[in-house]
Order: C-alpha cells, then structure tokens, then sequence
C-alpha cells in the first residue's frame, strides 16, 4: 500500500507491503537508518521518531498508521549550517558511548525540550525512561539535556 | 517506613590477561603537514578507545589530538591487537603506541637535529613543533621536519612497535606467581533507602572514587565509571535471567529488568592522583572496574538501613523484605 | 539427515522477482538535503589543544552518534543481500537423529540452508575448542543453533525455519552447578563437569584460622547476568571472486576473530577479511565469534551477501553471560580486625561451553582475597559445565562476584567487632610494595588514597557521628 | 511479520460491519503497543487490522450533565495533558502516568489497555474507584455497562468479535473525590504493577463514606475490594481500621505465584499499598 509521510520537513511515499511498521519503511524504504531496532517490542527506545509532535516507538507503529503524519527523525534535527543545541551538548558532555541509543535519546530529549523547555533533574529522568542505555549510567546524558535546555532558553530570550 | 543506609565497598583489578601473552601492534605514520595517523587492530565498542589512543599517539608527537586520525578495525589494514577486552586497551595498545610513535618521532629528531644543530638526543616533540630541551625558542614546526626527513632525506616518518604486559606463570599447584603487571584501585560507598514494609531499595546515590593512573581523557574516564555503576545497580537489585527447565524465561527486555535513567541514583565520581610508570603516560585503566563494587556497597548499605545481611544477589524487594521478617521473627524468637 | 547443499539460483526470473527486496535499497542516507553538516570544531575545543594528555577531548565519533550517521552492522546493506535466521534447540540436552531442510528449502525466498555437519571444523572457544558453530550431534543447552536458513526476507527466513524438521533423542540433564559436581550427575561433556580449577594457596590457613580470635563464615551466590548491548549481534558475509571472503561484524577482538573463522571455515588467513565497525555496545559479549562462520557458509552457498541480526531473544539466550558463582568464604581476625587467614571455595556455573571460564576463573581466584594483606590464603575455584546459557566474559571477569563476597563479609566483620568499615579496610588493605595472595609486590597502590577521598566526599565520618 | 491486510474505515459503524464481515480473523487496532507485539511473535490468525485509531467518534475528553467522558482512543500522553483529567480525575492521571514510558504513552489507549485486559492494566483500578462506566458499540448498537462487567478474565472482555469499546464515562458525582493511586513494580521506570492499588472515599462528619478499592494484577482480572468497602463505610478511621481493612483486601485477592514474584509476596503489597492509599485518600478528604 502507499504510504505518504512528511519526515524532517520533505514529503515522502513509499509502497511498502500493509504489515510493516514505521521503522521498516523509515530505514528500508527512505534510507534513513539513524532510528535503530533495538528490541523490536518498544522496549529499549532505539526507535524513537517523533509523530505529529509526540514521541513514539516507531517499531510499534505501523507505516499505514503514519500515512499523512509529520515525521521527524534524528537526520531531522541539524541543518547544513548547525548542529542542533542537544547534538552540540551531548558531544561536549561525551554523553554517548557506542551510541547506538543516541538518536533515539536525541528525539526523547527534543520532545521533552519542545513540550517543557525548563525541566527539572527528575522530568528529564522520567522523559527519557523509555530509552534504555548500557554504556553511560544515563549521568551525561541528563547533564547534557539540562545544558542544552539552558542553551536554547538563553538563545530565545537572546533573539 | 523508609530507613537509611550508607555502605562501603573496594576493590582492586588487574590489566590485561591472566598470564596469558595479549600483544598489541601500532603503526604511527607522520604526514607532511604535521598531522599523523594511527593504526590500531582494535575496534571501538564505545568506551571512546580511539579517542584515548590518538590522545596518546599525539602526546609521544607532541600533537594536539585532532591532528591524530585512527584508523581501526579492519584485519587488511591494521596491525595486530588482542582486542577491546579485559580492561586493557589503554595501557597495552597504549605502550605499543608510545613506542611506534617514538619510532616515527626519532626519524623527526635525526632529521631535525642538523638544522638545529644539537644532537638528536637533545630534541623534543610539544606544541606541534620539535625543540632543543630547555630552549623552545629553538625550534622547528614538525611539519618542516617531516617534510625534510621526507622530502629531502628520503626517510619518512614512520613507526611500529608492539606491547605484551610482562608477566611470571603461576605454580600449578599453589598459584604463585605474577599474573599481571599492574592494578587498579577503587572505592565506593552507596547511600540507600530501604522501604521495611515492601523491601524496596533506592539507591539515592553513590560516590565512586577510582585510580586507573593517570586519566588520559578525564572526561572518558567519567563516563566509564558511570556506565559501570550502572551495571553493579541492576547486579545488585534488579537483574537475573531465570530459567525453568533449562528454558530462560525472561530472555527480553520486559522481563529482564535492567536500570532505566529513573532507577540510576545521584552519581559523583572522583579520580585517585596517581602515576603508573609502566603505563602510557602512567595510565593504567578504567573499563571493567567500574562495574566492581557497587553491588557490594549497595549490600552494605543495606546491611546498614535494615541489618539484614544479603547473600544472594540480585537484592529484589521480595528478597530484602523476606530477609526483613526473618531477622524480625528470628529477635521475637530469642529470649529476652 | 542432514541436507544437501542447494544449488545456486541463476535464472533471471528468480532474480527479478526479487527485484523489490530491502537489498535494492540504496546503501546510504538518501536525503534531499546534504548529508554535510557543520563540519568545524567549536573554538577551544580540548581536541585542538597541546598537550594531548590529560584534556577532555571530545570524541570523533561522538558526532556522528548524535547525527545518526554512525553506521552499525544493520545500516549497511548490499545488492541482493539474503537474511538470515537459526534455529535453536528444543533441549536442553539432546542428540539430534536427524534435521531435514527440504521443506525450508521450498519455501518461497529461501536460497540457502546449513546444518552442523557442513561446518568443516565444527568447533570454536578462546580457551577451548568445545563449543560447535552449529550444533552436531549433540545440543547441550537451548540457546544452541541447530541449523540456519538465508533468505531474500528476514520474514521469509523466519517462516522457514518452522519448516526444518529435526528428530532429537533427550539426554539426562543438570542446570544446578553444584549437582554437576556430583560423581553421579548427567555429563556434559566427556566424563566429568570440572573442566577448569585453580589453587592459590600462601601460608597455612588451617593453622591461621585455628589461631584467630575470630572466625567468621559464610555462603554467597550470585545469578546468570546478560550484558545487553543496545545493539544485538550482527555480521554481514560476502564473497568475491577470487574465493576471498569480507565479513563485516560487530566483534570487538577481529585479529583473533580472523583466526578463528580460518579455523572454522578451514581457510587461510589470507583469504578472510574482517571489518569490525563501530560496535553498539560490547562489554565482553561479543569478544568471540558467533554466527560468522555461518554466514560465510550460507553466503558462499547463495552467492550472496548474507546478513543476521541476532533478535533481542537470540541475544539472550545464545550468547554468552556472566558466570554465577557459589562462593564459601571462612576469615579469620585477631581481636583489632586484622585479618590472619582467609579460605575460599569457589563454584562456577559454566554454563553449556568453557568460553572465558579460563579468564574469569584466574581472575576470580586471585582477586578473591580482596585487596588486604593477608598471610595465609587458600583459594580452590572449581568451573562446571551445566546445560544452560554458555556464561563468558562479561565486565570484571568474576570480579564483581567476588567483591561483593568479601566486602560483605569485612562489614561482618566490622559490625561483629565493633569497628567503623572505613578503618577496617584501612587496618587491612594494600599498600606500595604490599604482596598480593600470588606474592606479586605491587605497585602504584592506590587503595587507601580510594577510601579516604571516596570517605571524604562522602561525608562518611560526618554520618558514623 | 507476516503478511496482513490493513483497512482504515472511515466511521464506528464501518469499522463494526469489517469486523462483522471478517470475523475471528480481524483484529481492531488502537494504539498498538500490545497488539503490534503479537502480531510480530505470536500472530494466531489475524489477518486483518482494521484501524480504528483514528476515528473521530472514538476521540476527545468533555465534561457533560451525566460526567467526564474519555474517547477510547485517546492515548496516555492526551490524558496526562488534559486539564479537565489533571482536575477531576487525578489519580487517573498518576496511573497513566505509571504506564510503560513516554513513547508508549504516546501510541497507547486508554481504550486498548482495557480491551487487551491484562490483570495489571495500570488504569483499570483507578477508573473502578470512580465507578466509571463503558459503552460498547456493535451491530446491535451500543450498550452500557460498569466497568467491572467488561472484564471477564485474562486478556477477555466482554467485547463480541463484532463490538468496540466507545468511550469510558466517569460520573459526575465521582469526579474531584478524594483519592490515591499506587502501583508496585520491579524498577521505576517502564515498570510492570506487580500490585496496583487505587482508593477513593469521603469523610462525613469524621465517618468514611462510600469507600472503594480496587486493585489490578492479584486476580484473573482487576477487582474491587467489597468485603473491605463494606468493612470501612460508616467507620471512624484509625490506623488500626486501615489496616484491617487493608488485611480484609488481601482475602478477595487471588495472586499468583510466578518468576516475578511469589503470591505470598504480593499479599504483602497488597496489605501496605492498600493501607497507604486508603491513607493518603483520607489526608486528602480530611483537607477538604
């Protein structure tokens, strides 16, 4: 079936078979591989994209589901000119390891940042709960969302 | 009721294999304009190896890091490397990168050491430049000298080496012997709070002091240190693979319950002032022993909120509350 | 029996009906936007600065990871690249009769099939060589492969592997390590479970424990741990003409790996290329192969590229964990908390294969005294095989396990004898020149400078006041 | 996964007569997060989804004459946000919250949690204790019905092949009552309950009245706690009655054993979370 989406601002289709998921077509169809398949059951979060605002586990969503939505994924967040706050902090803070979590760690924390731009040590824990890390212990990672928060509140009221 | 706790845990960890020989090759080679590469046969598996590893080839060249391109990871390109294993990366691909790009630096210093009219002994390689010692006003880019051994001398700047820690076989039958060429050290301590009523632990958080040498990147360290806490939080109270007849039962991640960022305490972390003389630029090493004691100051603290002793892990809320009534019906018991 | 090998498919149809499979998808981000991103380093960047010891630096890489431009094993793809799948053992212990993969081989996408019996050395292990790639004849826990299947689809392959039809005879089983040390327990392998010791022995601590004001005892254990990379095993295998054959792997030791499938595969070193990318997690699971030596085979089968991915269960319950310990522990003090003997045993649950026993039982064995100067030391660590998940190297090597043995049993101690935990380790632990249970002198100790600043920041006098 | 058909219908009534038509081999889908898991692993004979999330009259949150009314489609992440929910109905929204973590908030249902029916379901307990009501669409047209009767055991609803769930009503004289939720699992986040515990009572002239308790994951499916409403209506509170009646509870609960925890241990939980919010459900009534 024909799917229609709007990922990272540019309008995409794909014809791809009904019982494939969001992420299927994201990295098979479109090539864009920087969402992963961690778990495959919504559990670790590798998968993470945003939908019409919201995060969500793409490996549970299903393409047809999508169809017409606007879709960011982590080749979204930086344009040919800059980096994105939260990219830029999290490479300052070393905040990822192997970072296989990382792009879905980046959409989880833009979500959050978008919807709450000033959030407490305890909103970022709970924000980035449904993305599971093994190398950091998550510190540099909540160090590096609360930097970049900061970043993007003084550049607002700068501009 | 919550109680609080506090406990305390070291340890102490070997570099490298058990005796056993676990070499490492290098190849450093300087380009024209300064800048070098490094080839290493181990592979990044996140800890930031190559980082630290183009941090130690820039060093022995007197580079900044960014000048150091690594190329790993490919066995028709790269040398030799027993691999990201056993917390030895560091100090033993480490000391074959020190002296492969000793090898390459001493090219720098026959070739520069005419036009600066000393000895080649008399030479050092920092801030990008090869200098007479004790006189930087002496001296010349290393890019010049590159050029100049290559270009003019027919010698480019090159060098390999390799490193196996040296170590004594053990005496089969009392185990003495010298395993290992050198250790690390660290320390603990886990402040928790120990539900009595539902033997649920909170570990609210955990001060790590570690000794790996010295720190190469400082911030990597930081994050290893970090990430092995983690580990020893899901050893000590959440994480075990169960099996029902041979089957595991929660072979996923719903089941297999490791920590998620709201089940990781406050973490601070401090490095030991420490210089190991047979390490790269006395390191020594960071990867394993983070995940060491963690679970055991956890216990401890445990032991210390409720005063029960736990001695078999993971430390479930059941496990902990059962313990709980068992020491409570065991003081109903005893006469008073 | 086992299968025959399958013949290659070359007709054109075949191959234009698999025209619309994920492998004719272009290799890499196919944006319309640029894939160039702000490529300079901020000002005073520690990585631009000398010397390079010591700075902060951040890593190359780390950019990459936030663009999502990092490429991990399963972002690569290739031209008529096939998916493969294994299938695992219905026993824990078992000997197969008989597999037939002729119905698998039927099924609709399906180009290749293999079966242990093709493997041409069936066995692998950095200690040693017991583990099959492919189990033949013998299973001995569930996470062993029996066969594989590669196919145009993942799905496809999936479906397949339902079609395998294998005939198993069900052989007595042990899952407790302490029942496989009994004389009269199922095997294994071979006629005992032991298939690793190790002794450290200093002093006499029968006489050291008998002269020591206390004596303390105790039995720890600890579970079967999963390391849980966030990225699961994956390889990609492909052949070109000249018989040489490219495997890109999320292996983290390639040298040895190299070795390794030479071994397995009975081929030169020369012939065999290995790529390891960047890897998404380690912590030593993946430090040996796994499925590379079957893709190879099932790659060279189909010709053509063949990847697996392992599933989040497939990582569970086929490779390697960390090894439980059962660990008996009897100290012996004077009156001031001085420790004067210390007797360990030591019982590895080893799981169906030796793996990094051999590693994780040296290590074990000397570290378990803990860092404290101790004259009189008898250490007897003892590995059994079991028929469960093969446990290997994981993150400390039996470390962990130890450390939370002995450093429950000095607050024993200390709470025993009245003597606050801090000073106990201090009165006890290494210093310069101190001589470890294998009499090494060590140096750069820095055990004490741990407690003290780690007992600093903490606050520890503060709270035992 | 294998092969599906998927049908997005364009009203309630065209999703009922696919349903109808296709019968044991469609499958409605809502937000996914179980469903989509099945189908991957255990996919039985479906054959087609029919999607049903998008449906307008399956959508929204408003307040009427007869209560608080929640579309079945509306996800977590909608009720967390949504001041009328953060107001009237706190304690469904600490439970939603409780719910695996963000990104599945964002695709689940409050629907779908309750037609998929697993004994944990985080929201059940806490819109038992609003005495909240569900209304059922099909063939026949709708019906209406307590939420208990919905349930019939593990992962089974009262739900015929050819029926959705519509939307969930609380009524009005439950909304703002005095309240608590608490939900046990093995780790904070994304945690399955191994106990969940919801409480809602008043205080009248220092007398409880209209107590309800229900809890989720100690039985076949989510219950209330009768014999201990019944206990505690009309009592003065004590910490003694509390824990009673928290005692009391834990005789109309069925809780198993398995590899997360023993039925003893979760009689436990159940006898401290019911205490706590009963507890805290008082504090509240008694600031009123």
């Amino acid at each position: 079936m024909l799917v229609e989406i709007n990922v990272n601002g540019e309008p995409k289709s794909a014809d791809v078979p009904p019982e494939t998921t969001l992420l299927k077509m994201l990295r098979e169809d479109l090539g864009l591989t920087g969402a992963k398949l961690g778990c495959d059951v919504g559990d670790c979060g590798t998968c993470t994209v945003i939908v019409d605002g919201v995060s969500v586990n793409s490996c549970l969503m299903m393409a047809a589901r999508a169809n017409g939505s606007n879709v960011t994924t982590i080749e979204g967040l930086a344009n040919a000119n800059e980096l994105h706050p939260l990219q830029e902090k999290f490479e300052e803070h070393g905040a990822l390891q192997c970072g296989f979590c990382g792009p879905g760690m980046l959409i989880s924390a833009k979500s959050l940042l978008d919807r709450n731009p000033e959030p407490t040590v305890f909103e970022v824990r709970d924000a980035l709960a449904g993305n599971l890390c093994r190398c950091t212990g998550y510190t540099k990672i909540i160090e590096a969302v609360m930097d970049a928060g900061r970043e993007m509140r003084s550049g607002q009221s700068g501009a | 009721m919550k109680q609080r706790g506090r406990g305390m845990a070291c340890m102490w960890y070997p570099i490298g294999f058990t005796v056993a020989a676990n070499p490492s090759a290098a190849t450093v080679k300087v380009n024209t304009d300064g800048t070098a590469t490094l080839l290493t046969g181990t592979v990044e598996t996140g800890q930031g190896a190559l980082t630290v590893l183009g941090q130690i080839a820039a060093e022995t060249l007197g580079l900044a890091t960014d000048d150091v391109h690594v190329v790993s990871g490919d066995t028709d390109v790269t040398p030799m490397d027993t691999g990201a294993i056993a917390s030895r990366t560091t100090y033993v691909t480490g000391n074959a990168i020190v002296r492969a790009a000793e090898k390459a630096r001493e090219i720098l210093f026959e070739a520069a050491a005419p036009l600066l009219k000393v000895k080649p002994d008399q030479l050092e390689a920092r801030d990008k430049r090869i200098q007479v010692l004790g006189f930087p006003s002496s001296s010349i880019p290393i890019a010049e000298a590159v050029q100049h051994s290559e270009g003019v001398l027919g010698n480019p700047a090159i060098g390999s080496a390799s490193y196996n820690p040296p170590t004594v076989e053990m005496d089969p039958e009392t185990g003495q012997g010298k395993p290992f060429n050198t250790y690390v050290y660290a320390t603990q301590i886990a402040d928790v709070e120990v539900d009595d009523e539902t033997g649920e632990v909170e570990v609210l958080k955990i001060v790590a002091v570690h000794d790996c040498g010295t720190p190469i990147n400082p911030m990597l360290v930081e994050g290893q240190i970090q990430g092995g806490i983690s580990m020893g939080v899901g050893f000590a109270l959440q994480e075990e693979i169960l099996f029902e007849e041979g089957r595991q039962i929660n072979p996923n991640l719903t089941n297999y319950i490791m920590p998620t960022s709201l089940d990781m305490p406050e973490l601070e972390v401090g490095l030991v002032d420490n210089y190991d003389p047979t390490g790269p630029f006395g390191a020594k090493g960071a990867g394993e022993p983070t995940a060491v004691p963690t679970a055991a100051a956890i216990m401890n603290a445990i032991h210390d909120a409720v005063g029960v002793r736990i001695t078999a892990l993971p430390a479930t809320a059941e496990r902990v509350l059962g313990a709980i009534i068992e020491k409570q019906e065991a003081e109903r018991a005893a006469p008073q | 029996m086992a299968t025959r090998t399958k013949d290659i498919r070359t007709d054109t149809e075949e191959l234009l009906t698999e025209a619309k499979a994920p492998s004719q998808q272009p290799l890499t981000v196919p944006t319309d936007k640029p894939v160039a991103y702000p490529l300079d380093l901020p000002e005073g960047e520690a990585r631009l600065r000398t010397p390079a010891v010591g700075q902060r630096a951040s890593r190359p890489d780390g950019r990459l990871h936030g663009l999502g431009q990092t490429q991990y094993i399963d972002d690569i793809t290739f031209p008529h690249m096939l998916h493969a799948k294994i299938l695992r053992s219905e026993y824990p212990h078992a000997k197969i009769l008989s597999i037939d993969t002729s119905e698998a081989e039927k099924m609709p996408g399906v180009l290749a099939t293999l079966t242990g019996d093709e493997i041409p050395e069936n066995s692998f292990g950095p200690t040693f060589q017991d583990q099959p790639v492919l189990a033949y004849p013998i299973v001995r826990h569930r996470g062993d492969g029996v066969a594989a299947v590669a196919a145009v689809t993942e799905q496809q392959a999936t479906d397949a592997l339902e079609k395998i039809k294998v005939e198993y005879e069900p052989l007595p089983h042990v899952f407790d390590p302490l029942e496989a040390l009994e004389d009269d327990s199922p095997k294994v392998h071979g006629d005992t479970n032991i298939y690793t010791s190790k002794t450290i022995k200093k002093g006499d601590v029968e006489k050291a424990l008998k002269e020591s004001e206390h004596v303390f005892h105790r039995q720890f254990r600890t579970q079967m741990v999963e390391h849980v990379p966030l990225e699961p095993h994956a390889s990609i295998a492909s052949w070109d003409g000249n018989g040489r054959v490219t495997l890109w792997t999320s292996l983290g030791r390639i040298t040895l790996g190299r070795e390794d499938l030479a071994r397995t595969l009975k081929m030169p070193q020369s012939k065999i290329r290995l790529i390891g990318t960047v890897v998404g997690g380690n912590f030593g699971g993946k430090n040996e192969i796994t499925n590379e030596p079957i893709l190879a085979l099932l790659s060279k089968k189909a010709a053509r590229p063949v990847k697996s991915v392992f599933t989040r269960g497939d990582e569970f319950i086929s490779s390697t964990i960390r090894h439980p310990f059962t660990m008996d522990y009897t100290t012996g003090v004077d009156s001031d908390g001085k420790i004067l003997a210390r007797k360990i045993r030591l019982v590895l649950d080893g799981g169906a294969y030796c793996s990094w026993t051999g590693t994780t039982i040296g290590k074990g064995s000397i570290l378990a005294p803990g860092p404290y100067n101790i004259d009189n030391i008898l250490v007897e660590a003892f590995a059994v095989y079991t028929n469960k998940t093969t446990t290997g190297a994981m993150r400390g090597f039996g470390a962990p396990q130890v450390c939370f043995a002995y450093e429950s049993q000095m607050d024993d101690i200390a709470d025993a004898l009245g003597i606050d935990p801090l000073e106990i380790r201090l009165r006890n632990g290494f210093s310069e020149n101190s001589l470890s249970p294998t009499s090494q002198t060590l140096q750069s100790v820095a055990l004490k400078e741990s407690l003290t600043q780690a007992a600093e920041r903490f606050g520890w006098k503060e709270w035992q006041e | 996964m294998r092969a599906l058909d998927y049908i997005v219908p364009e009203s309630a009534a065209a999703a009922v007569a696919l349903l109808n038509e296709h019968g044991e081999t469609a499958c409605p889908l809502a937000g996914g997060t179980d469903l989509v898991v099945d189908l991957k692993h255990s996919p039985g004979n479906v054959q087609v989804l029919v999607d049903v999330s998008g449906l307008e009259e399956f959508h929204g949150i408003e307040e009427t004459e007869r209560g608080l009314r929640i579309g079945s489609m509306v996800t977590y992440g909608e009720i967390m946000e949504n001041p009328i929910c953060i107001e009237k109905i706190p304690e469904v929204v600490a439970a939603s919250h409780t719910v695996g973590a963000v990104q599945t908030r964002n695709l689940g249902t409050i629907g779908g949690n309750l037609v998929t029916c697993v004994p944990s379901a985080d929201s059940a307990p806490a819109l038992m204790v609003l005495d909240a009501e569900v209304t059922v669409t099909g063939t026949d047209g709708d019906r209406c019905m307590p939420i208990e009767d919905f349930f019939v055991g593990p992962r089974k609803t009262i739900l015929e092949p050819h029926e959705l769930l519509a939307d969930i009503w609380i009524p009005k004289k439950m909304l703002g009552k005095p309240s608590s939720f608490s939900k046990f699992g093995l780790r904070k986040g994304q945690a399955l309950a191994l106990v969940n515990v919801a409480a809602a009572l008043e205080l009248d002239k220092g007398k409880i009245l209209e107590p309800r308790i229900a809890l989720g994951a100690v039985a076949p499916t989510p219950i209330r706690a009768l014999k201990a409403e019944a206990f505690l209506a009309g009592k003065k509170p004590t910490a003694e009655l509390i824990d009673e009646a928290a005692q009391i509870a834990v005789t109309e609960t069925k809780p198993i054993d398995d590899f997360r925890a023993s039925a003893n241990y979760r009689r436990q939980l159940i006898r401290r979370l019911t205490q706590r919010v009963l507890t805290r459900s008082l504090e509240i009534a008694a600031e009123r």
